[in-house]
């Protein structure tokens, strides 16, 4: 059974190789030539004002945790789903009041105004 | 065959690991978040070892659960940091030290 | 024997008698809440009444015994009885509410609802103590009294109140929740929390001695013996004459109480085998804190370490009819120790209540419980001089008096059991006489010390009331005290029986 | 494991592997440098241009030219930059797009790892993609690329919601986390296909897809005139041509993967029709997945050179108030048609 | 496989109170401030509704559903209908409150009922998976609700301080359970007690219980796993403080029942020095820590925390009676906890928290009769007769000395009178002090009712404590 995945570890390798081999002849083939104007990180021509790891709206943060909670769920339906056919009426129902609870979540976010961005 | 007790060593260390840098740390909120969150998994190696050995399903059962959980917990916290950071313009774990008595 | 629930009357009646106290409301009503006090006091003292004619003395048995499922879980019941022991302080009680009451007529001006519904539901609940026959109706009445005290002595006291009150709950909490232990151990043992069931239980020694420890802790806290006597000084002086009465009167009475109740009869072996320990305790409560009394500069101060050194001669009394067996090989006499101690119990209550009434007569008017503060009272307070002399006397011991009937019986006993314990125990008399003497003199005779003292005016109606009741009974039991024995007669008997028993399995 | 490993034939499977992993690579980098140019053909030919037609015949060198041009370049790391999580970013980004080849089937068994939870691994490998964005963005140090990687994530996880419900659905009608059974379950007639009982989710699913991989009309996150080329403002030279690979790897993956899912996979059009299913039957189902691989890319480059750039306030309403609501909606509708029994498809 | 379809009737106040907490807080979304009564009288409803569904059952035996998941039995019941109580009063203490304060929001009666339903679900688990769910569906509202007044400096440091522990507790637990999954092979906790039983596992087993034992510890805010209780009981605005220290406290009891009792109960010789150790240390830590304080609601943790040493006191016992005791403890715990920070809520007036020892100065004239109230509360905490604070400890201690813990049981009273210290400090305040604040209550008429009614209950269960001593008894079958 584990032998199956093997292939993904292969490939995995691969994946890695067509990341760093290019980079590697990049850096083997081209110039080097640095100076303090070209490293300096890109602010439309200006010194850069400030550090650039700054805070950022707390909205991002309100995305991934909204995120985090709805892809669990989805990760509760995918086994479900797989098995629709076998479990029956009372299987789906039961998926429905999950769902329905779900909704009940959503709508309360829309409401609140959580999904709005601006 | 990989025998039980080695994921159950790897559970216990990724466990002690969590323990660790739970009471151990002392500089940054986000690092215990992160703490809690290996806590989970090194219990949910622990339960997935044992389903499979057990070949019962019940256990992996249970990781989903936790799973969900940990994502809710998860949730919470970074809330909770959220309004603390806005309240304080800090997550040092040394500046929560306003409640003493 | 009548069909009314006597003793549930005697408790709860003073319980609701408070509780319309409290309902008149605050100050502006005051007379309304004296009147409706004094009313309730009296109302429970004439229930002693039928109490006491009701009584038959040809019995050990309880009588007006009460028995009503509680708490079914753990069989403890509501259940009340009285026997020749506990029913004349029950008469006690209610008798020194009514002069309580009277006493803190003009005295106490503030918050005086609460005050007198203090010292009700107090009267309630020590009723509650003298009559319960189960061991956690006991312990929640002896608890719950400590409650209104605490208020009463925090609230009304004097400058040092707060430090006085919490020592005083402490030290009794203290002792008391070791109690607690020894009867859920109890109650383990026999399924039963009926103290007259815990009489019957075989114990092994160290059980015995385990349980008459925790007893002990209790008990002598309360009593209290030395060394857990240091609360009392500090609570009667802080107290308010009301308190320093209902504290003297009855509160020290439930310690020797609970000896009789519990640590006698339930653990007879433990106490013959510890009896030289208390008898020790009791010998060093009589002489030092007798000599300690003589040096007090405070009326009230002395007069509790008269107390203190009193009680010490209660507990000799019931603990001196071991060594009587040890030296005579019977227990005749022994009857007469225990007999002894409770009369002294009863009167050192009239005593005691006594005494305090008069220091509080001269602070309310002075405002100083100093000796060095007074002198030469005699002159301008005759009566009360008069009154004073009494009880003075009956403190000291003096025959004819209700303090010489208890003493000498216990002296005697004693003398049947050892002449040294005899002799030590017969110091009180001297000690007593000396403080108590002492101290009336240097505050009634002599000159007028300064115009305070010249300004005082004699005794009013209300107090001279007050003090006639005490001085009849202090009198009636000097002289007469046939009647009260009779009443205690029988119980003592069983009691003795009780002790002499082995209970080892 | 490692008595697999000891195993003679062990070291021959994992050589057979590699060749297979090969044969799918190449082409698909292939497929990567020509897709560039027929990006620049096609939109240059729908805005009436010629598109480059310099470089070898007509054109057709370019791709070689340009990535002759990249390696030649300097390899810059900005100097506030974290120089490993820099050169990390770029790495993290191609090696999920490729990996997540390894379980999609270009052809009935042709697939390099036949596993049953398929379809969880190619989720887990497309959220992986995420990570190599905000790690550049991060590691760049420049405010540019910081707020293009916040968008791009935020973005990107609030369009897989969507895309995974969608999934859901595709679960519910095919029965299988297995990608062949999946084309398996939509054998029959252009009909079965998924795309028309789950139209919804069909729909979803690719624009979702479009949203996913950064693409125009999505493509906030390094529009060019907003946030100068977004997270990879500072790289250059190969460094940028790995994210600009994994960006067109990820297109051609989510090309394929909805054909797979909606537009059954390597099967025949024809299916189910009399006359033409024999007369096409010589077509081998790779050539057709090819088939619709290309049309779907094609939708791709058409929206580039037909929307305008979407306002990120209406990208993320876009994602949320009505993607995730009509796929809701739809997953009930199926639980609903699977109780009732309705239609030909979920029997 | 399909699945038959099980009998949802015992489950009926859980999935009532979740479809009231769904319907309220979609309704809250479309009220304003102004209608916002319609939340909190909904809320009540729910709880007054679920105890008419869970008394409806009491008495009918014990029913076990959702394939051995869920149990309905008459311990149950009890503890449920205590819960709603608590609640109940948490929710009428909590609204005038946070009206003043501008923090009505409809998301507090909402969180509330989650943490309602999580209990209900702990109390009812009959597998250690539903245990789980149900801790952390309590847990998470609880966090919510700390952290409920968001310009609150303090409550949000002391959401989080409760979130780290509370997590780790999570944490610990889990680990405790995967291990006892692993020894015995299962999730279900009547299979669990089989195989405990028969004595299979061995030291996965102990170590599970250690692990399992400490998790608990944490939750009970025992000591040494106490140190958030003092720091959340202080940063929570009173109302959560009030939530947070009475309910979940008979929740938790619930969870050690079934955890320990139920589950391993096989083990008892094992969990009781455990137990024992945390039931010293709390007694003592609890107690001591106590007297050095002079915030109330902190004076209150530490309180809580001794409490909580005398309910594990009757749980170790591993008795019928010492977890009858417990039950006791626990609700009246939890019914003294919500008067004693209710009398918080009726001294605090906007922009003022009557939560420093302070603030009952001069009570007793001031109100005497809200002074009498904290009298019986103190008195009922100190555990004196006749409040029925003395009867659950007494139950707790007879517990204690029926299986020969004499020397735990004179322990915890010696620790108890030291305990007696401080409440009387509260008594002292009120009574022998003069006020300095002369301001009246601003407290609402059913507030007032409410807490006086929550007082003299106490006093009322303590004259008459057999009615609820023989329900205790019986739900465990005594």
């Amino acid at each position: 059974m584990l032998e199956n995945y093997l292939p993904i570890l292969v490939f995995l390798g691969v994946g890695i190789l067509f990341g760093v081999g290019p980079m590697v002849a990049g850096a083997l083939l081209g110039p080097r030539r640095p100076d303090a104007e070209k490293l300096s990180p890109y602010e439309c021509g200006f010194e850069a004002f400030e550090d650039a790891r700054m805070k950022f709206d707390v909205r991002y943060y309100l995305v991934a945790i909204l995120f985090i909670i709805f892809d669990l769920e989805i990760a509760f339906l995918f086994p479900w789903a797989v098995v629709l056919d076998r479990i029956g009426v009372f299987g789906i129902l039961a998926m429905g009041l999950f769902l329905g609870i779900l909704v009940i979540g959503f709508i309360y976010e829309w409401k609140k105004g959580a999904l709005e961005w601006e | 065959m990989i025998p039980l007790s080695n994921y159950l060593v790897v559970g216990a260390v990724l466990f002690g690991l969590s323990m660790a840098g739970i009471v151990l740390n002392r500089k940054n909120i986000i690092v215990l978040l992160m703490c809690v969150e290996l806590m989970l998994l090194a219990v949910n190696t622990n339960f997935i070892a044992f389903s499979h050995y057990l070949g019962d399903t019940a256990g992996q059962v249970f990781v989903f659960f936790i799973l969900t959980v940990a994502a809710a917990e998860a949730a919470i916290g970074l809330a909770i940091l959220v309004v603390l950071f806005r309240n304080r313009r800090t997550i040092n774990v040394e500046d929560l030290d306003e409640l003493k008595g | 024997m009548t069909d009314l629930p006597l003793l549930s009357l005697l408790v709860w009646a003073p319980v609701v008698g408070g509780a319309l106290v409290l309902a008149t409301g605050g100050d502006r009503n005051a007379l309304a809440a004296r009147t409706v006090a004094l009313l309730a006091a009296v109302g429970v003292l004439l229930l002693c009444v039928p109490l006491w004619t009701g009584f038959s003395t040809g019995t050990a048995e309880m009588q007006f015994v009460e028995r009503h499922a509680w708490i079914p879980a753990f069989n403890v019941e509501y259940y009340l009885g009285v026997d020749g022991i506990s029913m004349p302080l029950i008469v006690l009680t209610s008798f020194t509410t009514v002069l309580v009451v009277i006493a803190g007529w003009e005295v106490i001006q503030e918050r005086v609802a609460q005050y007198l519904a203090a010292f009700l539901i107090m009267e309630g609940l020590m009723n509650g103590v003298f009559a319960a026959l189960d061991g956690i109706l006991f312990y929640v009445f002896w608890e719950a009294m400590l409650i209104p005290m605490f208020l009463i002595i925090g609230i009304w006291g004097g400058p040092r109140r707060i430090y006085a009150t919490i020592k005083f709950f402490l030290y009794t909490f203290l002792g008391s929740v070791f109690m607690l232990v020894a009867l859920i151990y109890l109650y383990l043992q026999s399924g039963s929390f009926s103290i007259l069931d815990f009489h019957t239980l075989p114990l092994g020694m160290t059980a015995q001695v385990l349980i008459f420890l925790a007893f002990l802790l209790a008990f002598a806290v309360k009593v209290p013996m030395w060394p857990v006597h240091t609360w009392l000084p500090d609570a009667h002086v802080e107290a308010p004459t009301g308190g320093s009465v209902v504290l003297a009167a009855i509160m020290l009475k439930m310690g020797t109480y609970g000896f009789v109740r519990f640590s006698l009869p339930i653990t007879p072996d433990a106490s013959a085998s510890l009896d030289g320990l208390m008898i020790a305790l009791s010998l060093v409560a009589v002489v030092y804190i007798g000599f300690v009394a003589l040096v007090q500069e405070d009326m009230k101060k002395l007069i509790a370490y008269s107390s203190i050194a009193h009680m010490g001669f209660v507990t000799l009394g019931f603990f001196i009819p071991f060594t009587i067996l040890a030296a005579t090989g019977s227990s005749s006499g022994a009857a007469m120790g225990i007999e002894g101690a409770l009369v002294q119990m009863i009167s050192h209550g009239f005593v005691s209540g006594a005494l305090f009434l008069c220091v509080g007569v001269m602070y309310d008017r002075l405002h100083s419980r100093q000796i060095r503060d007074y002198g030469g009272v005699a002159n301008t307070m005759p009566s009360f001089a008069a009154f004073m002399m009494l009880f003075a006397m009956a403190n000291a011991g003096l025959p004819g008096t209700s303090g010489f009937v208890g003493e000498f019986m216990v002296i005697l006993a004693s003398f049947k059991a050892n002449f040294w314990i005899a002799f030590l125990a017969a110091m009180t008399l001297i000690l007593g006489a000396a403080y108590t003497l002492w101290m009336y003199k240097r505050v009634l005779f002599g000159a007028v010390v300064h115009e305070g003292v010249a300004a005082l005016k004699d005794i009013n109606l209300r107090e001279r009331l007050v003090l006639v009741l005490l001085a009849a009974t202090v009198l009636v039991v000097g002289l007469w005290p046939a009647p009260l024995l009779d009443v205690m007669h029988a119980s003592v008997d069983n009691l003795v029986v009780h002790m002499m028993q082995s209970k080892l399995p | 494991m490692f008595d697999w490993f000891m195993n003679p034939e062990g070291p021959m499977v994992l050589v057979v592997i590699l060749i297979k992993i090969i044969a799918l690579v190449m082409p698909l980098m292939l497929g990567v440098a020509y897709l560039t140019f027929a990006e620049r053909k096609v939109i240059a030919y729908l805005h009436v241009r010629v598109g480059p037609n310099r470089v070898g015949p007509r054109g057709w060198l370019q791709p070689i030219a340009d990535a002759l041009k990249l390696v030649m370049k300097e390899l810059l790391v900005p100097s506030a930059a974290n120089r490993y999580l820099f050169m990390l970013g770029p790495v993290m980004a191609i090696a999920p797009a490729l990996t997540a080849w390894a379980v999609v089937p270009v052809g009935e068994g042709m697939v390099i790892a036949d596993i049953n939870a398929g379809l969880l691994f190619l989720l887990a490998m497309t959220s992986m993609g995420v990570y190599g964005i905000i790690v550049a963005g991060w590691a760049s140090n420049s405010k540019y690329a910081f707020l293009s990687a916040m968008r791009a994530g935020a973005q990107m996880i609030s369009y897989e919601i969507a895309m995974g419900f969608a999934l859901v659905g595709v679960l519910m009608a095919a029965g299988s986390l297995n990608l062949s059974q999946i084309v398996a379950a939509q054998q029959g007639s252009l009909l079965h296909w998924f795309w028309l009982p789950l139209l919804p989710l069909f729909l979803v699913y690719f624009i979702s897809g479009v949203a996913e991989t950064n693409r125009s009309p999505f493509d906030v996150a390094e529009g060019e005139s907003e946030i100068v080329a977004g997270f990879h403002v500072e790289y250059s030279g190969m460094a940028f041509a790995v994210f600009f690979l994994a960006e067109y790897a990820n297109m051609i993956l989510i090309a394929t993967l909805t054909a797979i899912l909606f537009t059954g996979g390597w099967l025949s059009p024809f299916q189910g029709i009399p006359v033409l299913e024999g007369l096409f039957a010589w077509v081998p189902g790779t050539i057709w997945l090819l088939l619709k691989v290309c049309v779907f890319l094609f939708f791709f480059l058409w929206f580039r050179a037909t929307f305008p750039r979407y306002r990120y306030d209406q990208i993320m309403r876009l994602g949320w108030k009505v993607f995730i609501p009509v796929t809701i909606v739809w997953i009930f509708a199926e639980g609903a048609a699977v109780l009732a029994g309705l239609g030909p498809w979920f029997d | 496989m399909s699945f038959e379809v099980p009998q949802f009737s015992p489950a009926l106040p859980e999935m009532f109170v979740l479809a009231m907490a769904c319907l309220v807080l979609v309704l809250d979304l479309f009220l304003n401030d102004r209608t916002r009564v319609v939340t909190y009288l909904l809320s009540q409803a729910t709880l007054v509704g679920a105890a008419v569904l869970s008394l409806g059952q009491y008495g009918a035996g014990t029913a076990v559903t959702f394939s051995g998941m869920f149990v309905a039995d008459d311990v149950g019941h009890v503890l449920k209908a205590f819960i709603y109580l608590t609640v109940f009063l948490a929710f009428l203490y909590s609204r005038d409150y946070l009206r003043v304060r501008e923090l009505l929001r409809g998301e507090f009666f909402v969180l509330g009922l989650f943490a309602v339903l999580g209990m209900m679900v702990m109390i009812s688990a009959r597998n250690l998976l539903l245990v789980y769910l149900g801790l952390e569906l309590l847990s998470l509202s609880l966090y919510a609700l700390v952290a409920f007044n968001r310009d609150s400096s303090r409550a949000s440091e002391a959401a989080m301080k409760y979130f780290v522990t509370g997590a780790l507790a999570s944490g610990m637990l889990l680990y405790g359970m995967s291990m006892l999954y692993g020894a015995t092979g299962s999730l279900d906790l009547a299979q669990v007690a089989e195989r405990t039983v028969a004595g299979e596992g061995g030291l996965v087993f102990q170590f599970g219980l250690v692990f399992l034992v400490v998790g608990i510890g944490f939750k009970f805010g025992a000591v040494p796993f106490h140190m958030w209780v003092p720091d959340v009981y202080e940063g929570a605005p009173t109302p959560v403080t009030l939530f947070v220290g009475s309910a979940p406290k008979v929740a938790a009891f619930a969870m050690v029942i079934r955890l320990l009792a139920e589950g391993l109960g096989g083990l008892q010789p094992h969990w009781e020095g455990l137990l024992a150790v945390l039931v010293i240390l709390s007694l003592a830590v609890g107690n001591v820590i106590a007297i050095a304080q002079t915030n109330l609601k902190r004076m209150l943790a530490y309180s809580t925390i001794s409490h909580m040493g005398f309910l594990l006191l009757g749980v170790l016992s591993g008795t019928a009676m010492g977890y009858s005791a417990a039950m006791f403890y626990a609700v009246t715990y939890a019914l003294t906890a919500a008067g004693g920070f209710g009398m918080i809520i009726l001294l605090s007036r906007n922009g003022f928290e009557a939560e420093r020892l302070e603030d009952f100065r001069g009570l007793g004239t001031r109100s005497p009769w809200f002074a009498f109230i904290m009298l019986v509360l103190m008195f009922s905490m100190a555990g004196v007769p006749p409040t029925v604070g003395f009867y659950a400890k007494l139950a707790v201690l007879q517990a204690a000395v029926g299986v020969d813990l004499v020397w735990l049981a004179v322990v915890a009273v010696v620790f108890s009178v030291i305990g007696a210290f401080y409440y009387l400090r509260v008594v002292r305040l009120m009574y022998f002090e003069p006020a300095q604040d002369a301001a009246p209550l601003e407290a609402g008429g059913d507030l007032r009712l409410v807490i006086s009614a929550n007082g003299l209950a106490l006093l009322a269960l303590g004259i008459f404590p057999g009615a609820l001593f023989a329900v205790c008894n019986s739900a465990f079958g005594l």
